[in-house]
Parts: C-alpha cells; structure tokens; sequence
C-alpha cells in the first residue's frame, strides 16, 4: 500500500508539536517563547484533529491559542519592563533539570512502548475515513449527563459504569462556577493598585526605585 | 519499514505526550522567569490532554475495552477549561508579584523562608 | 473530487492532487479578493469623499490599480528594524495570513462546496478567526517600536474583548438551527427570502446587526481600527512593516472582512440561496416538494450559481463595512471596550435568551420551517 | 357571650393593661415626650383602658346576676374560677396563672382601677415638678448645697403602672401562690414608691422598715400557706373552699381530711402497722383495708378535734400576713412612716388599695378561719383601731393624722370582719377607699400649695383654696359618719353603722367580749374628732404661719377635677340606686362566701363563742340603737373638736399640758418605735455586732492562717513547677524548635527546585513500580 496520509500528517504534526515544545524550553526570550508555545499548541491541536477529536482540538484553538496566550503575552507585556534578558539558568541547574527531565522522559517512553502490551493487539483502523464522525452532539449530551456512547446496556454492565454515573452534569456545573468565581478572582487580584507616592517623574526624583515601586496602597 | 505508511499507534500519541509533559517539566524547572513557568505549565497539560484524547480516540482504540470513549474528549475537556481559569489566576498572581517586588523571577518569590 | 482523481491515480497521489485544487481555489479566491477589495475601497472611499479615485491604471475605472499596487509592493525593499526581534518580525505577518486564510478551509462556498467539512465548521471558524491577532499582537511587539506596541496592545484588548459577543451571536442561529455545521445551516434556508434565519424571529432579526456591528470590530476596521490609527499611532502595528509583508498583512485583513461577513451571510442571509428559490425553479436543486435530486451537471450548475450568489452577499457586507469606514469617526478606545462590554455582550445574552425562548415557543418559527432542527 | 369567658377575657385584660404601659416606660419612658411627659399619658390610659374594662365587666356581672334581696346567702352565686396558664406541676401540686372571680373580685377592680385613675390624673398635676430638674431642699449634699438632680416623673409613673398591675393581679388570683406573688409584688411597689425621694435618710429608711416589718407578716402568711398545703395539698381557692367546706356538709365549716390525718399521723402509723401487710402479704386488699379502717376512724378523731389546730394555724397564719400588709396592731408602725412617698402614693397604696389588700384577703379566707381565728382578728382589729385613734388625737403632721386613721379605719373593717361582719368589713373598706383617697388627696393638694406637712403652720386656707377645703370637709363628714340618722347620710355613715350594728349584736350574743362594741363606739366618737381637728386647724382660723399663707393657692384644674370625683363617690358609695336594689351592699351580700352567712359558732376550744350571723342585724332592734349611738358619738367627737379649735372655747395647749403624761404618750405613738427599738432592732444590732466580732476575730483567722499555708505551700509548689515542669516544657520547645531549624534547611523557597524534587519522585516512583508490580505493566 501506498503512503497512509493520517500518518503522513501525524508525523508531521507530532514533529511540529515536540520541536516547538523543546524550542520553547531553549529559548530565552520570553516572547518568542510565547510564540513556539502557540505553535505547539497549534500543532496539538491538529493531532486532536487527527485522533478524531474535532471538537476538543476547535476548543483547544480557542481556549488556548485564542485565549490563553493572548493572556500569556498580556502578562509578557504588561511586566516587560525590567530585563529578561539577565533572568538566565545556570549551567549546573540545566544539568539538574536535564538529568532529571531525562530519566522521566526515559520512563514515560518506556510506558508508552508498553502501551501495546496492556492495550487491546495494537491494530488500529488502518484507513481512517476522511470524514471524522460527528462528536459535538455527542459531547454536548454528555456534558448534559446524558451518555450517548456509553447506551448499550451489555457495555454498560461491562464496564462497572453506572447509569446515572457516566454523565458529566455535575463536573460540568461545577467547572463552570470555578470558572467564574477564578475570573473574578484575578480580576481582583490584578485591578490597578493606586500607588501610595506618584510615579517618579524625570530626573528630579530617582528613576523607579524598589521601594516606592514596591509601596502598593 | 516505511513509517508514514503503517498506521498510527496509541504509542505514537503517548510518546508525543510524553514528550511535551518533559518539556512542560523541563520548562517549569528550568526557567526563571514566572511567564516561562507558567508556559511550562500549559506545556505539562497538553500533554497530559493529548494522552486522554488518544486513550478515548476512536481511531486508535475503539475497539478494544482499554478505550474510554468520549470520556477522554470530556476529560479533555475539562481540563482546557481548568487550564484557562488557571492561567488566569497564575497571571494575575505573576502581576502582583511584578507589582510588589518590580521583577518576575521566580526565585525572589522566597518571602516565606526567611 | 478526491475519487475523481482516484479513478486513474493511486490514492496518495489523488489525495495530494485534490488537497492542491482546494488550496489553489482557496488562495486565488482570497488573493483576488484582496486585489478587488483594494480597488473598490478606493473607489469607494474616492466616490464618497466625492472624488473618483483611480482613473489612470488600465481602463477609466482603474481597474488595474490593485494589480499596479501590488507591483510596488513586492517591489519595495523589505526593512527589519535593528532593535527588532528579527525572527518574529519575520513570521508575524504569515501567522496572521495562515490564520485569515485557514477559515477558508471550514468554509463552505455552496451546497456540498467546502474544502473540509466539519460538522463544527462554526466553531472551527470562531476560533482560526481568534488567531489572526496573534499575527498582530506579535507583530507589534517584534517591531520594538512604541507605535507598534501600542497598536498591538489595542489590537489584543480589542479583539480578545469582541470574540464574546461576537461568539454569541453566532451561536444564537446554530441554536436555531440545531447544528454547527454550515452545509446543513445553509441548506435549510433553501427557498424564499423569509426562509432565512435572519427572518426567522424578531431576536434573529436584532442579532443581525450586534454580530456585524462586533465583526467589524473583530477584523478592526473602521471605525474600530485602533490597531492601526493613523492618526494617533503612526500606523499601529503596521508602523514598521512594508513591503510585502505589509501586504501580507493588509492581504490577510481583507481575506478575514470576507470571512466575517461569508459567515454572516451563511448564519442569517441564507447562505447560496437567494432570495428567490431560482435554482428550485431551473431544476437545479433538489425539489424540496418531491426532493427529486437534480441530474449531476445541473447540480453542479446550481451549486455554482449558489456560490455566486453567496459571494454576492459577502461582498455587498464588505463594502457595507467599506461604507461605514468612510462614513463614520473612529471611536476612543474606551469608547471601543464600552461598546462590547456594556452593550454588545449585554445585547448578545438577552438576544439569546430570547431567541431560546421564542425557539422553545414556536419550534417552527414565525413564518418558516426550520427543517426540523436539522 | 358566655359569662364563663367573657369575665375572664375582661379582667385578664384590665389586669395586664398596665403591666403593657409599665414595660413600654421601662423601655422608652425617658423619650416619651418632653421630659418624660408621655409617660404619664400612657400611664392615665392604661389605667383608665382597665377602668373601662372592669365597670364593663362590673355591668356584665350584675347583668347575670341581679341582685335580688337584701342578702344574697340563699341563692348561691358561684364563682367563676379556672386557670390560664399552668407555671409548674410538682406532685399534686399545681402552680397556675388562674382567676377567681365573683362579686368581690368585680367590685374590687372597678373602685381599684376607678380610684387609680383618679389619683393617675391627680398626680400629673402633683409630680408637675419632676419633670425638670428638682432641688430637694431636704437633702444637702457633704458641701452643704441641697442636692439637684433629674426629673423622675416617667419613673413616677413607671411605678404607679407597675402597682396597678400587682394590684389588679392580687385581686383577680386564682390561687394562694399567685396572691402571695403579687402581694410581693404590691409591697416592693410601696418599697420604690416609699423611698421615691431616695435621697432623703428618712424616705430610705421609711422604705427599708415598711419591707422589713411586711417581711414579718409574710413569715407568718408563708407558714400558713404550708399548713393549707399539707392540709389540703392545693392552692387554689375554689378547691380549698370546696374541701373546707363541703356542700354536702351544707357548707359548715369541716376540718378537712388530710389535716385530720397530718394531724393523726402516729394512729395511722400504728394502723399500718397492725394491719398485716408488708411484702409477705399474704393477698392484696390489705392495703385497702389499712385505709377502709383509717376512713372508718376519721369521723372519731375530727369529733375530737384533731387536725383542727392546724386548720387554725392556717387561718391565723394567713392573717398574719394581713396584719402586715395592712398595718394591724403589731405591725402597725410602718404605716406612718410610710407617708415620706409622695402624697398620691400615700393615697392610692397606702390608703385605698395596698392596705386594704389585707382586708381582702381576709375577706376572701373567710371560708377558712375557725371562730377563735375569728376572734383572734376581732381584737387584733379593735385594738388597732383603738391604738391608731388615741395616737392620731395629737399628731400635727397632716399626712400621718391621715395615716393613723387609716390605720384605725383598717382596725375597723378587721373588727367587723372578726365578729362575723363579712359584708359590713367589706363594705367599709369600698367606702373608706373612696373618702380617704379623697382626704390624702386633699391634704395632697394642701401641701403641695403651702409646701409644709404641718397644720400648726396652716390655717385660714379656707379662702385660699375653696374646693380642696370642701373636699375635704365632705371627706370628714363621710369618714366620721355623718348623716341625718335613720334617713340618710354619706357613704361612712352606712359602712360604720354596719360594723356598729354587727359589732352589738355579738356583744349582745356573748357578753364576755362586749368590750369590742364600746372601744368601737369609742373609736367612732375618736374618729369626729381627729379628722375635724384637723379640718379645722387647716382651713379655719387665722393663719398662723404668714409666709406660707402668702403663696397659698388652689391646686390646678388635673388635681381639683379628681377630688370632686372621688368626693362624689365618697356622698353616694352607700347608697342603692334608687327604687333598685342595685348597690354596693347587696352585691356583697351576694358575694357572700357559702356557709359564712350564718355567722360562725362551736369552735372547739371555744364552744362558747358565736359570731352571730350578720342579717339579724338588720333587725329594728339592733340597728335603731346602734345607729342612734353612732351618730351621738360622732356628734360627740365633732362638738369637741369644734369647741376646741373652731370657737376656741377650749385651749388644746392647756389640755395637753394638764394630762400631761397622757399627751406625752399619745405624742409619742405609745413609744411603740422606741419599744421596737428595744425589743427588736437593739438585740439584733448586738448580735449582728457579736457575730461580727467573732467573724473577724475566729473565723478570718482561721481563714487567714489556711490562706497563708497555702501561700507557703504554693511557694514550694511554684518551685518545682520552674523548675521541673517549666523545664520539660521548654526542654521539648526547644528541641522541637532545634529540629524546626534543621528542617527548614530543606525548604529552599526555590519553586524550580520543588518541581524537580516531584518529577524525580515521579521517576522514584515509576521505577518501583516497574520492579514491584511489574506484571500491571508487562501483563
């Protein structure tokens, strides 16, 4: 058989993700940072895709790359005075955090190539449709707490799920309001703070220093 | 053999997954600055949301009882939201800490030890 | 089309074959929209500070003028400024484009003519719209210049503020209509005017006009263009950038105006099908008495003067926003914020409590049918 | 509406009306109005709310039971008694919130709330002064300037509402406890009100010795409650009648039951014991045999007399709480001293109501006391009232003139009580509320224009203030029973002609205690003359003090209009309403207690003695005389007092100093609070200073002497604490803290070092499980 393009395009997306990842680790500057990051995720997103999540990967456009990192670099911007550039790692601390980060991703591969002993024979739909099937409606039920996967009864008396259980109603409002009372919260905690002495102006007063940019009324 | 011709496998997400959980780690030991923290962080959970996804991807497992159907999508789910309303918060803690100490290096963030 | 390839290709090869046709008729699309849209905005803006613009390039309308701007364009040198971030200075431009354009991909131009269709094609669209002002926001920053940066900075409150509204409104009709996928969205309006979701309950109707109003703002144009206020910043994010890149970015604004309003005239203006039921009458679309499907070829004839029609929609809601640009003042930017947030949002919500409850009292609508939720 | 729930609903109002006001000026009685102003309006309308109330509930009253006869004793009324509300179940005894309520308890709440009312409006006049800041000239302050202070016109008031309460609640009690609540409540009323003028040594100790000597009497009436609890095992009143004198007996005085058997208790102790029973009994029944031959004996042993005693340390024990309250002979003396309140409270607690509260009880007992009982309050009564009189021929100070009478007209209504006149005690004490409220209202007024107690200061007001001295003048009239003998006369005349009348004819029945008739007729003729003296040396005459003559002058309108009330009411009380028999007499004949009508006979330890019943002396015989008597007495008194201080035929300082000891004596109240002093105060004082002494000298030594063991010990204990438990304590401190240090190295607040320290826990971990639970991973 010829070139299967699911995994033309996973291999693709997979390299993506994981050299993005790791520029994001190597890089310095913070905003470039931001930048790698968001190709990552973007790059997730497509293998989201890819595993027939569409809806997730939408989401995760969304929330992440839409929402989070237009936040992230709100916070690059608004604390981009002062250097990043002298906020370096020392060599001995990156061959700390490079031994143990290796010895960690030593074992999560080695799970992971244990995965297709403690999965079902590893086959795998070998030509995926080009159509990915529906699952907004599905999702959307399940947040409901109606599960629309999990009807057959023998699956479900196969998998210790309870009827009522499988759902996701509860977890869904629940998040919700976490959502809600977190925004506010950092909106309190990030509203502008009037300064108990004004800003320094010019050269008559000293330029910023610690203690009167650190006196926080 | 040809890799791009043989089909994908869940190893492939999970060492996909895997990867970006390190580098998330990597990222959130290694970098000083607060924001770079923070990135790490995203890094760590989409990692951990690309494993859920492939657990519960019907292209991969569907068939056999180890899938978890749209539970993984769910969990996904959930977790990009918490995801968010962590990224808030963990900014807003970064501008106040910017505010007090007019730096983001998380290293200064030491108060309570002395 | 990928099986028409495949009758006497091998499947990889007609795959890769039929991805390059979407992409090619995608990008043409989008590029000769832009050319056209640089054309008419001065024409536009000429007859409407009552001069007649471009008389001079090909022909007494001008009508070559964008292709003589483009030359200059790519002709210009390309500057780097020294104490930008090269490399971010560099790509900006192409992430804004690539966002702008990968709305194309979801988009269908008629029945069935969509390069992927996805079943959450709203949703999809929604938030590859939400990417292009990473483009900016990274733009401005690259550029290290304050102008940059401020007009980036307004960029991102701005358009991060308008994709709430912005999202409401639009799934207000995909509520109506019970599906997020444009195909079934389109085809349910099929018929006369009043079929459209626009008419479909007076909140639709109001809806409307809160999503132009907010998609206007989301593609920050006039008279939303904080972003790039020449008259305060120099050119906002844009100070620094020419050249090409330039028109990369002006290529990728344009590309996103048409998005919007293609997504405008899906959601409420019915999409391919006109105002009235011509293709029903030529036979060129299924019958929706009999439902007979058409023969192939007038199918695809049908589905071609569908996409006409429905390039015709979004163009007219481009040079609406053409219109108001040169109409109205550009707002202060916290008269920008006090419009999404006190008013948009606000309107957005009730609009849709009320659509769910005029929705959950007549399932049918007023005067129309929707097709039973799709 | 029935009468069962209407009377109850009614009087249960008027009775908590005023608590309603007392609470509301508690609580905002210094904001009501300027300076308090409002509390006095809320007081008058509360107070007149129960007046309304209770001559509704009066008229509701008559409306059921009209008066018919001139006695009601034939046909029985019965009382309308029950509970409201039940405080406490002990055993089988009940302590309830109840009523009781006949033609008494109805006439009672129409003169009290009617007689408060007035002296509620009198007083707004009379307290005007204590709306503003007061200097109380009769106290000086260390510096020797008179002390000034605020206004208490709301506390005033206050108290007058709380009084009103206790009061009405006396009347309407249901039951023994309740009473005896209330008749605390009513005494620490006098206490406050007594010592209103708190400042001034005299009031405060006026107050002190009113609750004291009451404090007595009470003694006396809790130790007959005892007796009629163990007796009887109620409190309630209808019960206790109904025990003490059943109906089957036809209402004759029997001694109930349970005092027999409290009496018998040794026979049937023995009963028991010579009855076989016990656990080895050989059937059941036996025990009911024990009581079937108790029940068979009990007949035996109250014919002699068993129990009986006790049935008569309850009557007497009652009325020693009478005697406090009401100031008979023994207790008698803090009534005169009583009068430091302010004048209105003189007249409504100390004349009218709360003194006559132990008349009333006794009335209401009447069922319960045994002959010599009887007898008993007929002498305590008649020496009293012959004590009173003699000391009130010579007081000067008006207010105590007043006292002493009151003191004496209380000795009458005993008297007649004593000697079987039921009705004409009552009688008397309806009528003396009336004129002598009036009369302390009078002298209220007088003193409140002249700003003196002393009529040697007085005279010649007569002028100066015309409608208090006809008031008052109608007042002596009526005290000294005056009228047209035989036709008609004012309220005195017909309530003193009673007791008169009822009073021979017991003498006529046991000659051996005649001697009451004439110290009555005697204290009659005492009564004229006192009472004139004293209208006389106020308002006639030339004035003899110049200064307090000058600024004289007639009360205002709020204090006149009371006395002109309550003079009417002191004219008509006696009298029917015309061609009816509708009257204050017939309803108290109809208010009769069963059984009491036929007066009292047989006691068993005087067999002799007989009160004889109280319609013979109705009789021609009986009342022509005595009535003739009574006015000629009366006329007596009133020519002699007349000659003496009107036409000054007679010089009253000559006479004084001719029977000089005899002055002396009288002047001195028989030296009765110098006897007391003696006799009581004196000894008390000495033993409290003995104990004192041995307090401090035994007792705190021996409290010292521990105290400072204790000390000593503590110093040794406080050594080992330092230094054993201290030093363990702060041992294991300090080595904790030491660790603490230690420990803290750990913690870098370094975050990026936290983060590896998990990740290469998560490595640890996943290494163990890979060599531990290998098979979960290789399965």
């Amino acid at each position: 058989m010829g070139v299967n393009f699911h995994s033309v395009f996973f291999h693709l997306m997979a390299v993506l993700a994981s050299g993005f990842a790791l520029a994001v680790v190597f890089s310095n500057n913070i905003v470039r940072m931001a930048f790698y990051l968001v190709a990552s995720l973007g790059a997730v997103a497509g293998l989201f895709f890819l595993a027939g999540a569409d809806f997730v990967a939408a989401l995760q456009l969304m929330i992440y790359v839409g929402g989070t990192l237009v936040l992230l670099i709100f916070g690059v911007m608004l604390t981009a005075r002062g250097p990043f550039a002298d906020l370096k790692t020392s060599p001995a601390q990156w061959t700390v955090v490079g031994l143990v980060g290796g010895s960690l991703l030593a074992v999560l591969l080695y799970a992971a190539s244990s995965a297709s002993r403690w999965t079902a024979s590893g086959k795998a739909a070998s030509a995926p449709p080009d159509q990915v099937a529906p699952t907004s409606a599905p999702l959307g039920l399940a947040l409901l707490g109606a599960r629309v996967d999990k009807l057959d009864p023998k699956q479900n008396s196969a998998s210790s799920r309870a009827g009522g259980m499988s759902g996701y109603l509860l977890p869904f409002e629940i998040v919700s309001v976490h959502l809600v009372v977190v925004l506010i919260g950092a909106a309190y905690l990030a509203r502008a703070r009037r300064r108990a002495t004004p800003r320094p102006i010019a050269a008559n007063s000293p330029p910023d220093d610690p203690s009167q940019s650190s006196s926080v009324s | 053999m040809n890799p791009l011709a043989e089909p994908v496998h869940l190893t492939h997400y999970l060492v996909v997954g895997a990867v970006l959980f390190v580098c998330g780690v990597t990222c959130m030991a290694a970098k000083r600055n607060a924001i770079g923290v923070l990135m790490g962080i995203e890094l760590v959970l989409n990692g951990a949301n690309l494993n859920f996804v492939a657990f519960g991807s019907p292209y991969l497992q569907s068939t056999s009882p180890a899938s978890i159907g749209l539970d993984g999508q769910l969990m996904a789910l959930f977790v990009i939201v918490l995801a968010a309303a962590e990224a808030a918060m963990a900014l807003a803690i970064a501008l106040c800490f910017y505010n007090a100490h007019a730096t983001i290096d998380v290293d200064q963030a030491d108060e309570l030890k002395r | 089309m990928a099986d028409f390839f495949a009758n006497w290709l091998p499947n990889w090869l007609a795959l890769t074959l039929a991805a390059l046709v979407h992409v090619t008729l995608i990008l043409t699309l989008a590029l000769t929209a832009a050319a056209a849209f640089t054309w008419a905005e001065r024409k536009v803006a000429g007859r409407i500070q009552d001069r007649l613009g471009p008389t001079r390039v090909g022909g007494r309308f001008g009508w070559l003028q964008a292709v003589a701007d483009g030359l200059k364009l790519v002709s210009k040198e390309d500057v780097v400024p020294k104490n930008a971030d090269p490399l971010l200075f560099r790509a900006a431009p192409y992430v804004s484009f690539c966002a702008s354009f990968c709305v194309y991909l979801a988009m269908p131009f008629a029945n069935g003519w969509v390069a992927q269709p996805l079943d959450i094609a709203v949703f999809f669209i929604l938030a590859v719209a939400g990417l292009e002002v990473l483009g900016v926001i990274l733009g401005g920053y690259a550029s290290g210049s304050k102008w940059s940066l401020f007009g980036a900075m307004r960029e991102a409150a701005q358009v991060v503020s308008y994709e709430v509204p912005l999202a409401l409104c639009a799934v207000i009709p995909v509520m109506v209509a019970g599906t997020m996928d444009l195909v079934a969205i389109g085809n349910m309006q099929s018929g006369w005017a009043w079929n459209w979701l626009i008419f479909h309950d007076p909140f639709l109707f109001a809806t409307f006009f809160v999503y132009f109003t907010c998609a206007v703002a989301s593609v920050n144009r006039a008279p939303f263009d904080l972003a790039e206020a020449e008259s305060e910043l120099v050119a906002g994010f844009l100070t620094e950038y020419s050249g090409f890149r330039w028109s990369v970015f002006f290529m990728a604004e344009y590309a996103s105006m048409f998005a919007v309003s293609m997504l405008a005239s899906i959601l409420f203006l019915g999409g391919w099908n006109g105002p009235l039921p011509i293709t029903v009458w030529l036979g060129l679309a299924p019958n929706p008495a009999t439902g007979d499907a058409p023969h192939a070829l007038l199918a695809y004839l049908g589905n071609f003067l569908g996409m006409v029609n429905l390039l015709t929609k979004a163009t007219l809601g481009v040079l609406v926003m053409m219109w108001a640009r040169w109409t109205l003042p550009r707002l202060r930017i916290d008269q920008v914020m006090t419009m999404c947030l006190k008013y948009c949002i606000p309107l957005a919500a009730a609009m849709f409590v009320g659509a769910m409850v005029y929705a959950y009292a007549f399932p049918a609508g007023l005067i129309f049918r929707v097709g039973g939720g799709g | 509406m029935d009468l069962e729930l209407l009377l109850p609903l009614l009087l249960g109002l008027a009775w908590l009306v005023p608590l309603g006001s007392f609470a509301a000026i508690v609580f905002f009685g210094p904001r009501m109005g300027r300076a308090g102003r409002g509390a006095g309006y809320l007081a008058i309308g509360a107070i007149g709310a129960s007046a309304v109330l209770s001559i509704v509930a009066l008229i509701a009253w008559l409306l059921a039971h009209p008066l018919g006869g001139d006695h009601g004793s034939h046909h029985a009324v019965h009382a309308v008694a029950g509970d409201w509300y039940p405080l406490a179940v002990f055993g089988d005894l009940k302590i309830t919130i109840g009523y009781y309520i006949d033609g008494l308890t109805v006439a009672m709440f129409a003169m009290v709330s009617v007689v408060a009312l007035c002296i509620h409006v009198y007083s707004l006049g009379y307290m005007h002064e204590e709306l503003h800041e007061v200097t109380d000239p009769l106290v000086t302050l260390s510096d020797g300037q008179p002390l000034k202070r605020r206004g208490r016109f709301h506390r005033f008031f206050q108290y007058l509402s709380l009084f009103s309460f206790s009061m009405l609640g006396l009347v309407i009690a249901g039951n023994v406890a309740m009473v005896f609540v209330f008749w605390e409540l009513v005494g620490i009323c006098s206490y406050l009100l007594i010592g209103f003028y708190i400042e001034r040594k005299s009031a405060s100790n006026a107050a002190n010795k009113a609750f004291i000597v009451n404090r007595v009497g009470d003694f006396g009436m809790i130790v007959g409650m005892m007796a009629l609890w163990s007796g009887l095992g109620t409190f309630s009143f209808d019960e206790i009648f109904a025990r003490v004198r059943p109906a089957a007996n036809g209402h004759a005085l029997v001694v109930p039951d349970g005092m027999v058997r409290a009496a018998a208790s040794e026979r049937i102790a023995a009963i028991y014991r010579t009855t076989p029973t016990g656990p080895g009994g050989a059937f059941p029944g036996l025990q009911n045999a024990a009581e079937a031959r108790i029940a068979a004996l009990l007949p035996g042993w109250r014919a002699e007399g068993l129990g009986y005693g006790l049935l008569l340390v309850a009557g007497l024990g009652i009325f020693c709480g009478c005697v406090g309250k009401s100031a008979q002979f023994p207790l008698h003396v803090w009534l005169p001293d009583a009068m430091e309140g302010p004048t209105p409270v003189s007249a409504l607690i100390h004349a009218a109501t709360m003194v006559a509260a132990g008349v009333y009880l006794v009335g209401r007992f009447y069922p319960v006391f045994t002959p010599e009982a009887l007898l008993v309050i007929a002498i305590v009564g008649c020496v009293t009232l012959l004590i009173a009189a003699t000391i009130a021929l010579t007081a000067t100070d008006i207010k105590r003139v007043l006292a002493y009478s009151t003191v004496s007209q209380l000795g009458y209504m005993m008297l007649a009580l004593g000697v079987g006149g039921w009705v004409a005690g009552l009688f008397h004490l309806f009528t003396h509320a009336f004129f002598k409220a009036l009369l302390f209202l009078g002298s209220g007024s007088v003193i409140h224009a002249t700003g003196t107690n002393e009529m040697p200061r007085m005279g010649g007001l007569l002028k100066k203030m015309p409608w208090t001295a006809g008031t008052m003048l109608v007042g002596c009239l009526a005290i000294s029973g005056a009228g047209i003998p035989l036709v008609i006369g004012l309220s005195g005349y017909y309530s003193k002609d009673g007791i008169l009348a009822q009073l021979y004819s017991f003498a006529g029945r046991n000659p051996s205690h005649a001697w009451l008739f004439y110290a009555a007729a005697a204290g009659a003729a005492l009564t004229a003359f006192y009472m004139f003296r004293l209208w006389f040396m106020t308002f006639l005459g030339l004035p003899r003090d110049e200064h307090v003559h000058a600024h004289a002058h007639e009360s205002p309108r709020v204090m006149v209009v009371p006395l002109v009330i309550l003079a009417v009411f002191a004219v008509v009380a006696g009298w029917n309403v015309p061609g009816t028999a509708l009257g204050l007499q017939p309803l108290l004949e109809q208010a009769r207690p069963l059984g009491t009508a036929e007066g009292a006979s047989h006691g068993h330890f005087l067999p002799t003695l007989a009160m004889p019943a109280e319609h013979l002396s109705h009789a021609h015989e009986i009342h022509v005389p005595v009535t003739l008597i009574a006015f000629t007495v009366g006329l007596a008194g009133f020519l002699l007092a007349s000659a003496m201080y009107w036409w000054r035929l007679l010089d009253a300082d000559l006479i004084g100093r001719t029977f000089w000891p005899l002055y002396e004596f009288l002047r001195n109240k028989w030296w009765f609070d110098e006897l007391y002093q003696f006799l009581f105060v004196r000894p008390v004082l000495r033993c409290a200073a003995l104990a004192a002494a041995i307090d401090r000298a035994v007792i705190d030594g021996a409290a010292h002497a521990l105290a400072a063991a204790v000390r000593l010990f503590s110093r040794f204990d406080d050594w080992i604490d330092r230094l054993f438990v201290d030093g363990a304590v702060n041992a294991t401190a300090n080595v904790t803290y030491e660790v603490g240090l230690r420990l803290r190295e750990v913690q870098t607040g370094q975050l990026r070092q936290y983060v590896l320290w998990v990740a290469a826990g998560t490595v640890g971990l996943f290494v163990l499980a890979m060599f531990l639970w290998t098979y979960t991973l290789a399965g």
